[in-house]
């Protein structure tokens, strides 16, 4: 271009705002905040390609880098940072005062991780435990009360058990069950969720299939031992 | 003549511009830092680009166009980031 | 022109430092729009400095179709908070 | 009535945007704006939109001159009113005083209640008594 020895000065002053934006971009950890920061870095590219004179590069980039990519990136982010938790639609988990604490701690810890909690409401333990093994969901959460006992499905063993078996649940123990089937989720929730809000289970462990049996203390020694020392 | 009324315009917009930013930096809530804003971006950006009109009128039209958009954009887009950053407590 | 230009640069640092040092996500969009507007008003001070009517043209189109993106945004953060704070 | 300021505004966009009074450009630019679809919706009254319209032109120096005005004295309190929108109002008419309230440096409109009332976000140089 004819007119550098003017142009220079400003240039590369301007120049400097691209690295510094993408450097604010790469240390970003929550992926909304990311987002935001690339809204930003994609206007600071805008104003640099046009100013080098690539006009058709600067509308590329503020239409489709910025625009296009935002929206599909918030689209992507918006439904894959969650975690559907399956509960009873009979436990009015909503409306419920009592299942607040734990709801409260479950968010906040989740929120930690930049995920957000899901509640899908089932019919009856048959479905919610039928969600559970069809992926529909990443964890259920029960409610076992000292005096009533939950019955879990046996579907898998039915011969062997002519009725449903319960699981019974120590007065000190917390009356809330949640069973995960992602290990990185059963990872995060035993070494942060404490034992008193809730029992923490993943799906298929030898811990379950005892409790299926029938096999009630080893069931309840194992689960204790495997929320310890993982 | 024309030339340094363009010239007042554009350092107008542009202590619009600083002044109106700068609240960003402070701690107030966001929609006080909205008002500030829409003093920058929109009323210093329009004395900009009428600045820019004046010293060079044969392209006008775009320049309008721009003008527009930058009225119209701006404006919608302080009450969406309103709406959506206030919480509905009714 | 120069100096107006230079101006304007020292504006746009600005809204990036705000949008470096300040955690809430609410102020980082206003500093996302701050920043939206400012650079595309400087692609307009660069083509009329220029007087290249091609750069005119994309700061006009930046400006009156780039903020779509940002509204798309602010919804859907809204709407996240909501979720978050719902029960 | 409206329709036609639709029409118009259309053209405007057109013209503004190509720059260009041959008859060829004329052509397409009238084609295309008739042919694009448009919204049903209910015209307000002529009156009503030229007034609103003589409003925006309004605006503009009152918007320069309420920005001087927090620039030489700092207001430093924020208020939240409550206004009432003018009866009968098309969803385009609503949409202009939300741009004219919003417009000026001072107000901002927070919220638009379904039953006619604007959520006006003010800011003021005293705290409200």
């Amino acid at each position: 271009m004819s007119h550098s020895a003017i142009t220079d000065n400003y240039l590369y002053v301007i120049m400097v705002l691209l690295p510094l934006a993408a450097l604010m971009l790469v240390i970003q950890t929550s992926p909304y905040q990311a987002l935001v920061i690339r809204g930003i870095l994609g206007a600071v590219a805008a104003l640099i390609y046009a100013v080098l004179g690539g006009a058709d590069v600067a509308l590329t980039e503020a239409l489709v880098g910025t625009m296009l990519a935002i929206t599909l990136y918030a689209v992507a982010v918006r439904s894959s940072l969650v975690m559907r938790l399956g509960v009873l639609s009979g436990e009015e988990v909503r409306s419920n005062l009592h299942w607040r604490p734990l709801l409260n701690y479950l968010r906040a810890l989740l929120n930690r991780y930049h995920l957000r909690l899901e509640l899908v409401t089932y019919d009856d333990v048959q479905t919610l435990h039928q969600a559970l093994q069809t992926k529909d969901v990443h964890g259920t959460c029960l409610v076992c009360r000292p005096a009533e006992a939950v019955q879990l499905p046996d579907d898998d063993r039915p011969a062997q058990h002519s009725n449903p078996s319960t699981v019974p649940v120590d007065t000190l123990e917390s009356p809330y069950l949640i069973t995960l089937r992602v290990p990185r989720l059963y990872e995060i929730f035993t070494t942060e969720l404490p034992p008193v809000m809730a029992q923490v289970k993943a799906l298929g462990d030898d811990g379950l299939d005892d409790l299926r049996t029938g096999d009630r203390q080893p069931a309840l020694a194992d689960a204790s031992t495997l929320t310890e020392d993982d | 003549m024309i030339n340094i009324l363009s010239y007042v315009c554009i350092v107008i917009g542009l202590v619009f511009w600083f002044w109106g930013t700068w609240p960003l930096l402070g701690s107030r809530s966001v929609l006080f830092k909205l008002h500030s804003l829409s003093v920058a971006d929109t009323l210093g950006s329009m004395a900009i680009v009428v600045g820019l009109l004046l010293r060079i009128p044969h392209e006008w039209p775009l320049l309008v166009l721009g003008l527009i958009s930058l009225a119209i954009w701006n404006t919608v887009l302080g009450y969406v980031l309103a709406y959506c950053s206030t919480q509905e407590d009714s | 022109m120069t100096a107006v230009l230079m101006a304007m640069i020292a504006a746009l640092l600005i809204p990036m430092v705000e949008a470096f040092q300040d955690e809430d996500i609410w102020q980082r969009m206003l500093a996302f729009a701050s920043i939206a507007t400012k650079t595309s008003v400087m692609i307009l001070v660069v083509s009329v400095l220029r007087d290249d009517w091609m750069i005119g043209m994309v700061g006009v189109l930046i400006l009156s179709v780039g903020n779509a993106a940002l509204m798309l945004l602010a919804h859907i953060i809204r709407r996240l908070s909501e979720v978050m704070e719902e029960y | 009535m409206a329709g036609y300021l639709n029409l118009l505004l259309r053209l405007a966009i057109w013209f503004l945007l190509t720059a260009d009074l041959s008859w060829a450009n004329i052509l397409i630019g009238v084609t295309v704006a008739i042919l694009l679809p448009r919204g049903v919706s209910n015209p307000g009254t002529l009156k009503d939109w030229l007034r609103t319209l003589g409003e925006v032109v309004v605006a503009i120096p009152q918007a320069y001159a309420e920005a001087f005005e927090i620039m030489l004295r700092p207001h430093r309190y924020e208020v939240v009113t409550v206004d009432r929108a003018k009866p009968r109002r098309s969803p385009s008419l609503i949409f202009l005083d939300i741009f004219l309230i919003t417009f000026t440096p001072k107000t901002i409109v927070q919220r638009y209640r379904e039953q006619g009332w604007y959520e006006v976000h003010r800011i003021q140089r005293r705290p409200t008594q």
